[in-house]
């Protein structure tokens, strides 16, 4: 149709160190060794609680279970970046993020066990519980936004979700709310190609994910998201413009779902083995792994340390969980709301009673 | 004391309990400049400016979803929902977050939210404008269910239902916005929730309603012995006083806007049945709607309970 | 960010006909002059039919009603493209359409004056019944699109919905869908401006409407929505593309909603006069006359009996809407359910005694 | 005859349907490829290809919607979601769609649609995996609820839901999946929609339950001269089978796996109260969950109704 062009709109992609641990040296953040070594050692502890809580699933330990696997430098790099007032809004695949920013290790394992005492996030620390029914925490996240905005509260307000979620009425209704108003949240996708068995393509027609956050008038990047870095600065610089009322941003972490969706998954049934590694030479631990030997801040000891005391704090956490009491059937009611009903009293009562009968 | 009909109260509760406490924000469409469609929120926008009194886009369940967020960190929401029909795509947001926030964070978090909700029959609007399904809610624990009757009644329960720590369904019932006119003190009162409130004592049978059928349940017990219990809130309702009422007369008729199958008088009934069958006298009756979608404009009051249907209700259960 | 450009999207707008009757003559779709003539009179008939329902309503012969006032031009345009096999989906704005469709305006009358037996389209005729819940037929569309193409019919479906409708969680899911499965349906928003009280910059922070179809991978195209030969032909070209295989086009009609939201409401209470005044000048019923007078197609004269024939066809199905006989009880029940359970035949029964006693 | 299990009987109707009338067609998040997260439509997507078992976009409003739109326009959609909590998005298209496009179009459109969901307790899985919320859609006038008890009622209701022409909720308790196995023929038979089964005589009390409590309740009642019915459709009820039933043994419990208020057992108990009361000897008794959001595993077992709970209710009622 011969006709006038009256919007040119772009999106962008950003790749700061590349599998081989090369780094693209201006784009770098400007983290201190510390730092780099630190996201690297959090890097392996999500790593080692996600090996340790494939097993303990399959030992009948814990329940089902989603794997992070692939996904720790989306996790880690987004998670480092957020400041302590910030609010946090995450789905049920974001174990690392959880990790970062010290959630309990072994409330994980609980609320894993099928306990949900696992679920109260300690005070101090904004996470909102895990959020299963997919992309409904996203209008939450907006209105964390608004209520930072009217409370004069300077910070700013992160959620995470899937490939999948971007399908949903709430993802839309989220983003476009966000956008009208401004808000100071950012939002991080981890693409990770699968929605159980639906590969990206057939969850949408869109080029990138990224390019959907033009629909609601803010900008969308799309990032190397095994690129720990490239998270890390785009988290980063997204945040910072959030704080300072420049608005919403969306960060499509370009990454891969290494594990089948679940321990209840066999992704074996939909996909191919050498799609799957293709993308485990992508790993995210290895590349920043290779830039720290190269800078000369890693050695092969260090290594090893790093695994045996990430490995030591999951198991201290796995004890931590399996030595928590049963959980009383008083607990089911305890938080239904603030006060009982007449009928829930007695309710309460009732299970109660049965419970000390089973017992004795 | 200032005489006013239910739109007025419940603007007058908003504003004093926005000017009383500043975590208090409305929220919802066309709340802010045009003052809501039934005029609810007129004059709060001027007063309160629009960090809180907030038009939204047409996103119901972004509206609860964001609701949910606000009372999680700190603001006390009343959004609004344009009509009850039109809280279907918010259910999400109600039944699996606000209904559980409290729950699925064991306490860390909350959701004092109040949704209103223009509902019920006889305004003559299209589909969608005039549903009745409150029973929907009244399954979900957690949350809690209210329906005025009157203009006192509103405010005072308004009040409570914004302050309540947990989320609140707020229903006003559509055809009595203008309809009643009372009075109704300025200043701080409130009516408590969960708790039903006598509107006619009687001896010989126990009509139960609410809403917009409490107007016409008063009606059709003129010249009978009628005890009448408007419930105000349908959840968690007011057992003791219902089991009291019942037990004294040995008779009970509920009365309800809804149609008949699984509406909020199955469980007053299979309350009743369950706790007070050794005092009744004969079945416990229920005056409904028929199991039909709401018809248009010509074919309500053929649809909903009217006054004659309760008085044979009432001259049936009488019989026994 | 310094950072690779990876997409680049433009969005387009589309005029033909300006405010002063001037035609782009490259641009011109390949009409009959007949067509065009055609075309003015559904304009008139349209216009004719809203402000007698208008009257309608304020005498209180029907109910709440919405006009359609400034938006003849994108109802009829893009009605007057469709086939008689596509299907189509309305909104409760879309009078025009359904006029220009066929629709037998005494049903519309009765709908509107409260009675449903108007909402039962005639056979042959495959529109949806008017949808008030906003958004939600979007989908029904894409399914509409789907059984045509699984049952390998050949044809396009339409779907009309507002700039509020925009917003809506059923918008975005219904576009994805038609976008993954690449469905032969054509979206058109009638961007009017606004959503009762609230306009379309506080409704979205994109800058066009249109641009939202990048973020499903299909194409969004702006028309000036007051100027029917740029929608008739976006329309066309949209709905060929359709029913080739080329799958969805969403198609932004640029418009005004000169009239109240419907006659419950007053804009005068939330915007101006002169924002008013500025969009009448741009009439899209005297644009195409100017036109046709140009061309000496069309005459004062034309003008008086076309506006004759209008209200003469809108004062019978007046009468023919008033003359019927009023609704029964058992319609309640009628389309309840294919059949009615013995509860639901029970209530029938007392219902319908009740009205045979009442009329007694 | 084949020994299967429920999902393999499930499959089998789905399969044999789809060759027999090219107008069913499956949709839903992970159904083809996959097999569906239960394997339910396993093999289905070799058997009929793409274009008749159709994996969608994790969008559950708009697989009902579309379902909505296939329905109308000569398809019989089989959708499903992949588990009851996640419904709830689609409850609007549900409420306001599906259950009135016959009513919204007087009979010009309809929705043969059949909506597919894992529905209960007892699998061990997270928060929203485990809802029973049937009533919800109970009291919406216009759809269908059927819950299977077992393989053979599977597949025979769900041949019955996919003909029926109007929209079908098809809920499969979940625990049931693998758990009984019992024979099922190959080829067509149906099982009627509103229509109860007997599943045990007797003559001292009646015992209504459904879905995976139907189990619970077969193994409770050991010992007892209770008759046993078995609800299957939910919605409408077979209200005659009830009342002739509860007239003859004059007692009535009533099992539910959904929280207390408001769920079906409301409505079972307030028709007894209704037109059987006069047969009754004692109160209508409900076995519930109680009045809280559902646990995770390992509080489930103190929330689910047990085979302990159910006898005391027996032992209760047989006091009268
Ligand atoms: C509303 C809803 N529908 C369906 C499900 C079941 N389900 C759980 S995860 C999942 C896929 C999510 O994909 P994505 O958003 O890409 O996240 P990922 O699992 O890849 O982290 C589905 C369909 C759910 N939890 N919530
Ligand atoms: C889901 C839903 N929410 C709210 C309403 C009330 N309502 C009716 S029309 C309307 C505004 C619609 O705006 P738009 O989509 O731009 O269409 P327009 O009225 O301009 O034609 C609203 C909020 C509704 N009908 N449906
Ligand atoms: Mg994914
Ligand atoms: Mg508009």
């Amino acid at each position: 149709m011969p006709v006038n062009v009256i919007e040119s709109l772009t999106v962008k992609r950003l790749e700061i160190l590349d599998p081989q641990g090369n780094a693209d040296e201006g784009l770098l953040p400007p983290l201190p060794e510390e730092e780099i070594m630190r996201m690297y050692e959090l890097l392996v502890l999500s790593r080692a609680f996600d090996e340790r809580a494939l097993s303990l699933q399959r030992e009948g330990r814990i329940g089902t279970y989603p794997s992070i696997l692939g996904q720790e430098a989306s996790q880690v790099g987004s998670a480092l970046a957020i400041a302590r007032g910030d609010r946090v809004f995450p789905s049920f695949r974001e174990t690392g993020v959880q990790i970062a920013l010290g959630y309990p290790i072994h409330l994980l394992l609980q609320y894993w066990g099928g306990d949900e005492r696992g679920l109260r996030t300690p005070d101090g620390l904004n996470i909102f519980p895990i959020c299963v029914s997919v992309g409904t925490h996203l209008p939450h996240a907006v209105g964390a936004a608004l209520a930072a905005r009217i409370r004069r509260e300077q910070c700013a307000v992160i959620a995470y979700f899937g490939d999948g979620a971007t399908s949903k009425g709430d993802f839309h209704e989220g983003f476009n709310m966000a956008g009208v108003f401004g808000l100071p949240v950012v939002f991080i996708c981890q693409n990770n190609q699968w929605a159980i068995s639906v590969p990206v393509e057939r969850q949408t027609a869109a080029g990138t994910l990224a390019r959907k956050a033009w629909a609601y008038g803010f900008e969308g990047v799309q990032v190397d998201g095994n690129d720990v870095f490239a998270v890390y600065r785009a988290t980063s610089e997204a945040l910072a413009k959030a704080r300072q009322g420049g608005g919403p941003t969306f960060i499509e972490c370009h990454t891969y779902r290494v594990a089948d969706h679940t321990t209840a998954d066999d992704a074996s049934r939909y996909r191919s083995a050498a799609e799957v590694a293709e993308w485990r030479k992508r790993d995210p631990l290895l590349r920043l792994r290779l830039f720290m030997e190269r800078k000369g801040l890693w050695t092969e000891e260090d290594e090893k340390n790093a695994w045996q005391r990430a490995r030591t704090t999951v198991d201290d956490a796995v004890k931590e969980a399996e030595s928590a009491p049963p959980p009383e059937p008083e607990e089911l009611f305890q938080y239904a709301r603030a006060t009982l009903s007449p009928r829930q009293q007695r309710q309460l009562k009732e299970i109660a009673e049965r419970g000390v009968r089973n017992a004795e | 004391m200032p005489i006013m009909n239910m739109v007025q109260a419940i603007n007058l509760a908003l504003k004093e309990e926005m000017a009383l406490d500043d975590r208090v924000v409305l929220l919802g469409e066309d709340v802010a400049r045009d003052g809501g469609v039934f005029r609810v929120s007129e004059g709060l926008l001027d007063a309160f400016g629009p960090e809180r009194v907030i038009d939204t886009p047409l996103s119901e369940s972004a509206i609860v979803g964001a609701a949910v967020g606000m009372a999680a960190y700190g603001l006390l929401p009343v959004a609004e929902i344009q009509f009850m029909g039109f809280i279907y795509p918010a259910l999400d947001q109600i039944f699996a977050n606000a209904a559980r926030l409290r729950s699925r964070s064991r306490g860390r978090y909350s959701a004092p939210l109040v949704v209103r909700t223009p509902y019920g029959a006889g305004i003559k609007a299209p589909e969608l404008h005039e549903e009745s399904t409150e029973a929907l809610f009244c399954q979900m624990p957690g949350i809690k269910v209210v329906v005025p009757s009157g203009p006192y009644q509103a405010k005072g329960l308004l009040l409570s239902a914004i302050r309540d720590p947990d989320p609140v369904i707020f229903l006003e019932p559509t055809r009595l916005y203008r309809m009643i006119r009372e009075e109704v003190p300025e200043g701080e009162y409130t009516v408590p929730l969960g708790k039903a409130r006598l509107a006619r004592e009687g001896k010989a049978v126990t009509v139960i309603a609410w809403g917009s059928m409490l107007e016409r349940t008063l009606k059709a017990v003129e010249g009978y012995d009628a005890e009448v219990i408007d419930l105000l809130t349908l959840s968690p309702f007011d057992e003791e006083t219902l089991l009291a009422s019942v037990r004294k007369t040995g008779r009970a008729v509920i009365v309800q806007e809804a149609p008949l199958t699984c509406g909020l008088g199955a469980e007053l009934s299979a309350t009743l049945a369950e706790q007070a069958i050794l005092h009744l006298k004969g079945p416990i009756l229920r005056v409904a709607a028929p199991d039909v979608p709401i018809p248009l404009a010509r074919l309500v009051d053929h649809y909903l309970p009217s006054v004659e249907r309760i008085r044979e209700a009432l001259e049936e259960i009488l019989k026994y």
